[in-house]
Order: structure tokens, then C-alpha cells, then sequence
């Protein structure tokens, strides 16, 4: 058992890491790594999220008649995000400014409501705990990865402080929308190689 | 028609529970909100309006009737302890909509200082008015009894006359209810 | 008042759009009822679920329908064999109506080695673009420009390159579904009865002068195997022999006149 | 361009242009990838998902105004406007599913497999709140929506074009298909750039 727990909990973390094997929840990914600070934040939100309604949804998991079980996936869901929404407007003001509309957006992420059709729904509550937390924190390993890149050589900060050699001059392509494509295509260009390189 | 029913008694049953709980969360965040957003929108004003004060007056803000719908925070700003000052706004219509102005006042009604937190003015026309600190300063040491009107005790921007007027306008009319929001504060 | 206010609405708010969305759910349910005949479900499992377009409907599923409706035969798919067909009939109560499998066949044999070359090609490994590049490599305007994309598109993995630079057939995997025919530009694999005994393996219309000087393999359209064969079954057209199957013999007589070994019997594997 | 009283027929063009142009809800807003990148292989299922976007987000946008505006706003619950809203379009698009399938067949089958991937496409959700926050009237909400939904289309639909052409590319194994797709709609992106300037 605890094998297994384990393994639920490290796929999430390389195998199966979001946005990288599973190309899902992209918006937040390109749309929230402009500094680490929102990258970071971003990932634990999803996290508390993802975490939260796999539990509630495995619990649950056999009073939800099947026809209806997608709209009561996003009624459970949608509850968290509103919670996460409200907490960080309390404690985290300028977090809750900076990634806006990407909060309530986490609805429609396609993490939390897959990782509920695919997996809570089937599982018992202490594997959707540890898929939740994989999948949450390779998500924020990811986000946070692609935002250093992007702060550091976009910027020239790092959490805001500034890190690189005072005649440097910040590549802003990277900060504006097209340079978080490419630059996501790059990692995931770059993850293919090294994945390929194990087998 | 046992489906229909089934789908309606879940589907309610998980709405109603969702908005149950939030509704709880809701309550527990709102004053914590409420605070952080003014503590973004209003606080530097708050500093620019009192030459110096040791308290939070963002955290111990007072909420003031006038009338039965309308209700205005009001920032108190304390020196060890003692009440130097409160600070609210007052709001005028300018150009390009509201223009909200907070006043820092002084127990005496004498205007310590002002800022523009909000306005809608025209970038490079209206805003040489909301920028100007001498424009601005004028209103420091007048209070209850002045008279606050453009031409008169107020020099308005040439050039901004319009925005100018809205600012006074905005700085009359807190003038107007200090002596109701000095009582409620006491 | 001002808590009991802040949790009752939000609840009774919820709660109500709840129930509207939930019955109007079910009533749409209701008045938009489809009959899905379950037949079509069943049928469906018995087809190739490639979605290799080869029966002419948009994909399985739509096949399937057609099937059940009685639009296509049940044979219609051509990507499985008589077992499924029997199968298919019996979920429909029918019986089959015979039809024979086909296969693909590569129509040229300009290998690497037989046919000239124009210029040598280093562009992308794909025929439709290899034909933008000056119409292809080849001298030969109908032949097999041997880059693969029939390869690449089989769905069922029939096809491979061979050495000699052009592609083979597995007849075995082949299931004749035709996407290699589609995707070919120059549809040099054709679909053939499994049992053809003759063929001619070449697709050029050119001239005999032409053919003699791009290609030792080519058919010429001399007209040699029309006059040794003593059943008429072959025929010219347009600088081509064509063989009629059903009178043809197998006497073998255009075999040995041919002069470039165009006209072929084929082998069983 | 927010909070405007009086609307003429010039703003609503400058708003049609900022939708579909220079605020692309993909590729400068970042709504709606997972679809972007998921059905933009083909042009076929492309122009499906178009129309599919196009209709679901005319309907939805006035649709959840009405809702914030009589319900949440009424009661004073607006931060339930999560939760309503995603409600409110998974009945939606149930039920515009159920409704193609009984009415028209052969929409249904062009058209009804990428109802229920429009359900979690974030820029149906997005394009809801940008109606509220940015204030928009009735009208404006009708407009900016499919204006929206038509950026998403032409963003999709040039995407599919390119991609389609990708089969007759050399590309390095390791940034097949997904990787260079996303190379590719930064590029996009970037001559989207081009249109910053001609409306807000």
C-alpha cells in the first residue's frame, strides 16, 4: 500500500507532470510565470485546489449518480477556487491583484476536473490525496521553473531583486505574451530530449 | 420522471452545500478584503494627507452614516495615542467622470492636507490639475469658514480650469459634513 | 439579521438556479430524446476503428449507422475480413452478399536502378512535396517517386519500403481500405482482386520512344502481347496495355514477347 | 473604453478590432489553449471548434451579464459569480447538445463532439468575466463576445493552416508536435504584436 501511495504521489512529479506530459491547464501556465512570486503562487492555488476536490469527489464518489457527475465535478471544484479566491484577497493582496482573472479561471483548468473524471472518481481517498499533491506540485515545480527563466532573463530579477550584472539588458520579449510560448515550447522541446535520452 | 427528480435533488443538494460553506468563508474574509483593499487604494494617500501619525488608520477605520444609504470610511490618524486628525473623501465630478479627493483634516477643521485617490481627467489636460503640488497645497490651513471656490480662495491650473473646479468642488463638499463625521467620531 | 441575510440568500440563490438548471436538464433530456438503436453500438465493434474512410463514410461510427440503416451493404468495411462481415449480418438478420478482397498493388517498377533520373532530390521524405520540386525526380511523369508517404499513411502497416526504392505490399495486412490510393499524387498503388492472376505493372502513358529512353521497365505500348494473344484480352490504351482478366488464360505467351517484362503474372506469396 | 456611458457605432468597431486583433483572447489574453493547441491539427475539426466557440460565447456572454447583473448583484453575492457562471454554461452547452442532436443530425455530427470539450475552454469562462469587470452594457456584452469568439477562431484557424503543413517538415524529434506548436503560436503572437495601436 505504501508502495503505491508513492508511486501516485512521484508520478505527478516527472512521469506524468503537468503542463509538460499531460499538455493541460496552459493558460495559467503561460499566462501566470512572469515573475516567480506568481508562478509559485499560481501552483499552490491549483494545488489546494486540485487537492482539496480529489478528496471531496473520492469520498463522494459513490452517492454521485454518473449522468450528472460532470456538473457536480464543477460545483465541488468551483467551491475551492471560490475559497482560494477569498483567502488570497484576504492574506495576499498583490498576489490576488497580479494573477486576476487566472483565480477563478482555475474552474476550468483541465487538471482538477480531469484528475476528478480520471482518477478521484475511481480511487480511494488516500490515492486521490497523493495524486493530488503530485499533480499539484509538479504543476508549481513546472510553473516556478518556466517563471526563474523568464524573470531572470526578462527582468533581470529574481523574487524581485535584482540578480543579474548592472549593464544587462533584460530580453523583454520574454515578459510579453508570444515569448511565454516559445519559451514553453522550448522546455518541452528540451524535457522530450532528455526523456528520450532514459529509454 | 424518477431521473429528472434524482438529477434535480443532487445537483441542488451539492449547490446548496457549496454555497452554505462559502457563504461562511465569506463572512470570515470580508473584513480582512475589505482592508487589504483599501489598504492599496487609500493608504498612500493617507500618507500623504498627515505630516505624521503612529497608527494604522487603514485597521481602525470608522464607518459613518450621513444618511440612511450613504456610508463613508473614515481613516483617524493618532500620535501616542491621541487623535491628531481624520481623513476622508469627498468626491466632485470632473471631466471625465467622479473625481475622489481625500482630505486630511485636522480636530479644528483646518485642511492638513489633500490627494487625489481616483479620477477619470484627461491625461496631459485634466491631470495637470491632479498633479500640480502647488495647486494641491493651496488647500492646506483653509478648512470650516473658507469659502473653497475656484477664482475666489482657490487659483485654479489655466488649462485644467474644469478639473481645477472638480477638485474643489470635491474638498467643499467633505468640508461641508465634517462637523456631522467630527460628532460620530467624537 | 445581517449573518442569517448574508447565508440564506446566498443558498436560496444557488439552491433555486440550482433546481431551474436541473429540471430544465431533464426536461430537454426528455423532449430532445433520440432513439439510438443499439444496434449501431454493435455493429461499430465489428469494424476495422481505423477511420481510414475506405467504406466513403465520415469514419466507423457513421458507417456503422449506415449499415444499420440499410444505406451500405454489410460488407462495407473493407478493412475486415468475411468472419466480421458474418458477424455483422447476424446482429442485422441478413445474410452477405459475396464480395472478394482487395488489395493494394504497387502499379510501377522503376526501381532505383531502372529508371533515369532527372536530378537528385534532397528535399522533404514526401512525395507531394518531392512533386512541387519540378514535378518530381523521376524522368518518368507517372512513376513511383519512392520517398514513402503511402508507407507513412497505412494505417494497418501493409506497406514498407524496399531496398530497390520502392514500396512492398504485405497482403496479408492489407485490408484494401484504398488510403494509400488517396494519398499516393500519383495513385500508382492500385486496388486489385486478391486472386489477379496478370497484370500490367506500369502506369506511364508515354510513347514508346519516351519510355525506351527513361526506363528499362517500363511498358512502351508497343502492342506486342495485343498480337501474340490468341483470347484478345489485352488491349492499348493510350500508350498502355490493359489486361481483361476474364479472358485471359494464363497461356503465357505475352509473358515471353514482352520486351521489357512490363506485363507480369503474379505469384502467389 | 470602460464604464462608458454613451456607445456609438465607431466604439463598437474599435471594440470588435480590439477583440479579434489586438487582444487576441489566445494569444494575448492566453484564454482558451488547451483547445488551441488540442484541434488545431487538423482544419477541419479546426473550423468545427470555430463555430462551436463562435455560437456558445454569443449566448453565454449576454446569458451570464443577465445572471450577475438580476441575480448575483441583487443579493449581493457576487463572489459566487464563480460558481454561477460555470454552472450556467455547462447547462448551456448540455443543453444545446441535446437540442443539435434532436434537431439537425448532420450538425451534430460536424459540430457536436467539440460541444462538451467548450464546457472547460477557459476563454468562454474568461470572456464572461472580462464582460463584467471591464463593465460593459447589454449591448457591448453581445458584441465583445463574439468578437472574442472570432479572435479565438482566426487565432485557431491560422494556427491549423501552419500545423497542417508541419507533415512535410524536417522537425527534431524531441520538439515534434506539441513543442513546435507552441513555437509556432509565440510567432503567431508575436505578428499579432503588430495590431497594438489601432484600438485599446
Amino acid at each position: 500500500m505504501e508502495g503505491r501511495l508513492v508511486k501516485e504521489f512521484t508520478k505527478g512529479l516527472w512521469e506524468e507532470i503537468p503542463p509538460f506530459r499531460f499538455v493541460l491547464g496552459l493558460c495559467p501556465t503561460l499566462a501566470c510565470t512572469t515573475a516567480v512570486r506568481d508562478g509559485i503562487g499560481m501552483g499552490l492555488c491549483l494545488t489546494f485546489v486540485l487537492v482539496c476536490s480529489n478528496m471531496l469527489i473520492s469520498l463522494l464518489r459513490k452517492v454521485i449518480p454518473s449522468q450528472v457527475r460532470i456538473p457536480c465535478f464543477i460545483v465541488v471544484v468551483a467551491t475551492f477556487v471560490i475559497i482560494v479566491e477569498l483567502v488570497t484577497q484576504a492574506y495576499f493582496y498583490p498576489l490576488y491583484m497580479a494573477l486576476g482573472i487566472f483565480i477563478p479561471l482555475i474552474v476550468v483548468n483541465c487538471i482538477p476536473l480531469g484528475r476528478a473524471e480520471a482518477f478521484a472518481s475511481k480511487n480511494a481517498v488516500i490515492y486521490s490525496l497523493a495524486d493530488g499533491l503530485g499533480m499539484g506540485l509538479g504543476f508549481t515545480c513546472s510553473l516556478t521553473a518556466l517563471a526563474i527563466f523568464r524573470e531572470i532573463f526578462g527582468k533581470g530579477t529574481l523574487l524581485y531583486h535584482h540578480i543579474m550584472w548592472s549593464g544587462f539588458e533584460p530580453f523583454a520579449f520574454l515578459q510579453k505574451p508570444p515569448g511565454a510560448f516559445v519559451c514553453l515550447g522550448l522546455m518541452l522541446g528540451i524535457m522530450n530530449l532528455i526523456g528520450s535520452g532514459e529509454k | 420522471m424518477r431521473n429528472i427528480l434524482k438529477l434535480i435533488v443532487v445537483l441542488t443538494a451539492f449547490c446548496v452545500g457549496s454555497a452554505f460553506s462559502l457563504a461562511f468563508v465569506r463572512q470570515a474574509t470580508k473584513e480582512r478584503i475589505e482592508y487589504q483593499k483599501l489598504k492599496i487604494l487609500v493608504a498612500p494617500a493617507v500618507k500623504a494627507v498627515f505630516p505624521s501619525y503612529d497608527n494604522d488608520p487603514i485597521l481602525e477605520r470608522i464607518k459613518v452614516k450621513l444618511t440612511e444609504k450613504e456610508i463613508i470610511n473614515v481613516f483617524p490618524a493618532k500620535k501616542a495615542g491621541n487623535l491628531i486628525g481624520i481623513a476622508y473623501e469627498g468626491i466632485g465630478s470632473g471631466h471625465g467622470g467622479a473625481v475622489e479627493v481625500l482630505i486630511g483634516i485636522d480636530l479644528n477643521g483646518k485642511i492638513l492636507g489633500i490627494k487625489i485617490v481616483k479620477h477619470g481627467e484627461t491625461p496631459g489636460i485634466g491631470t495637470k490639475a491632479t498633479e500640480s503640488v502647488e495647486f494641491l497645497n493651496q488647500f492646506k490651513g483653509k478648512g470650516v469658514g473658507s469659502k473653497l471656490a475656484v477664482g475666489e480662495d482657490i487659483e485654479a491650473v489655466s488649462g485644467a480650469t474644469e478639473t481645477s473646479a472638480a477638485i474643489t468642488e470635491a474638498v467643499r463638499k467633505a468640508i461641508e459634513i465634517f462637523p456631522k463625521v467630527k460628532q460620530e467620531v467624537g | 439579521m445581517e449573518v442569517l441575510k448574508a447565508t440564506i440568500y446566498p443558498v436560496l440563490v444557488m439552491g433555486g438556479l440550482a433546481v431551474i438548471y436541473a429540471l430544465g436538464l431533464g426536461i430537454a433530456a426528455r423532449i430532445f430524446y433520440v432513439y439510438v438503436d443499439p444496434r449501431i453500438a454493435e455493429v461499430e465493434e465489428f469494424l476495422g476503428g481505423a477511420n481510414c474512410g475506405g467504406c466513403g463514410y465520415a469514419g466507423c461510427s457513421d458507417c456503422a449507422a449506415a449499415i444499420v440503416e440499410g444505406k451500405a451493404p454489410v460488407n462495407a468495411c473493407v478493412a475486415v475480413g468475411a468472419d466480421k462481415w458474418e458477424a455483422i449480418a447476424k446482429i442485422l438478420g441478413v445474410s452477405v452478399e459475396a464480395g472478394e478482397k482487395q488489395v493494394a498493388m504497387i502499379m510501377c517498377r522503376g526501381s532505383k536502378d531502372k529508371a533515369k533520373r532527372k536530378f537528385q532530390y534532397m528535399g522533404i521524405e514526401d512525395c507531394r512535396a518531392a512533386l512541387l520540386a519540378g514535378g518530381g525526380d523521376k524522368e518518368c511523369q507517372y512513376g513511383c517517386l519512392g520517398l514513402g508517404t503511402c508507407v507513412k499513411n497505412c494505417p494497418f502497416g501493409a506497406l514498407s519500403m524496399g531496398e530497390d526504392g520502392l514500396p512492398k505490399v504485405d497482403k496479408d495486412k492489407c485490408t484494401g481500405c484504398g488510403t494509400c490510393t488517396r494519398v499516393c499524387p500519383r495513385g500508382i498503388p492500385k486496388l486489385v482482386p486478391v486472386s489477379l492472376k496478370i497484370a500490367v505493372i506500369c502506369s506511364s502513358h508515354d510513347t514508346p520512344p519516351v519510355v525506351k529512353k527513361i526506363c528499362e521497365v517500363g511498358c512502351q505500348g508497343c502492342g506486342i502481347c495485343k498480337k501474340v494473344c490468341p483470347e484478345k484480352a489485352i488491349t492499348i490504351e493510350n500508350s498502355l496495355a490493359v489486361v481483361d482478366p476474364s479472358k485471359c488464360t494464363l497461356c503465357g505467351k505475352c509473358f515471353e514477347k514482352c520486351p521489357t517484362g512490363a506485363i507480369q503474372q503474379i505469384l502467389p506469396a | 473604453m470602460m464604464e462608458q456611458q454613451v456607445w456609438t457605432f465607431s466604439d463598437y468597431i474599435m471594440l470588435v478590432v480590439s477583440g479579434v486583433l489586438v487582444n487576441n483572447i489566445l494569444l494575448i489574453r492566453f484564454l482558451g489553449n488547451c483547445p488551441f493547441l488540442g484541434v488545431s491539427k487538423k482544419m477541419d475539426t479546426a473550423v468545427g471548434m470555430t463555430f462551436g466557440v463562435i455560437f456558445v460565447l454569443t449566448c453565454t456572454g449576454p446569458i451570464t451579464w443577465f445572471v450577475e447583473h438580476y441575480l448575483l448583484e441583487k443579493f449581493d453575492i457576487v463572489y459566487l459569480e464563480t460558481l454561477a457562471f460555470i454552472l450556467t454554461i455547462a447547462v448551456f452547452v448540455q443543453l444545446v447538445e441535446m437540442a443539435i442532436k434532436k434537431i439537425s443530425p448532420g450538425l451534430y455530427r460536424g459540430l457536436g463532439i467539440y460541444l462538451p470539450l467548450i464546457t472547460t475552454n477557459c476563454c468562454i469562462l474568461g470572456t464572461c468575466f472580462y464582460n463584467i469587470r471591464f463593465k460593459f452594457g447589454f449591448i457591448p456584452t453581445i458584441v465583445f463576445s463574439f468578437a472574442s469568439a472570432l479572435g479565438f477562431g482566426l487565432a485557431l484557424i491560422i494556427m491549423a493552416g501552419i500545423r497542417e503543413r508541419f507533415h512535410y517538415a524536417r522537425i527534431p524529434k524531441c520538439f515534434q508536435d506539441t513543442s513546435i506548436g507552441l513555437i509556432t503560436a509565440g510567432l503567431i503572437g508575436l505578428s499579432f504584436f503588430a495590431f497594438a495601436g489601432l484600438a485599446k
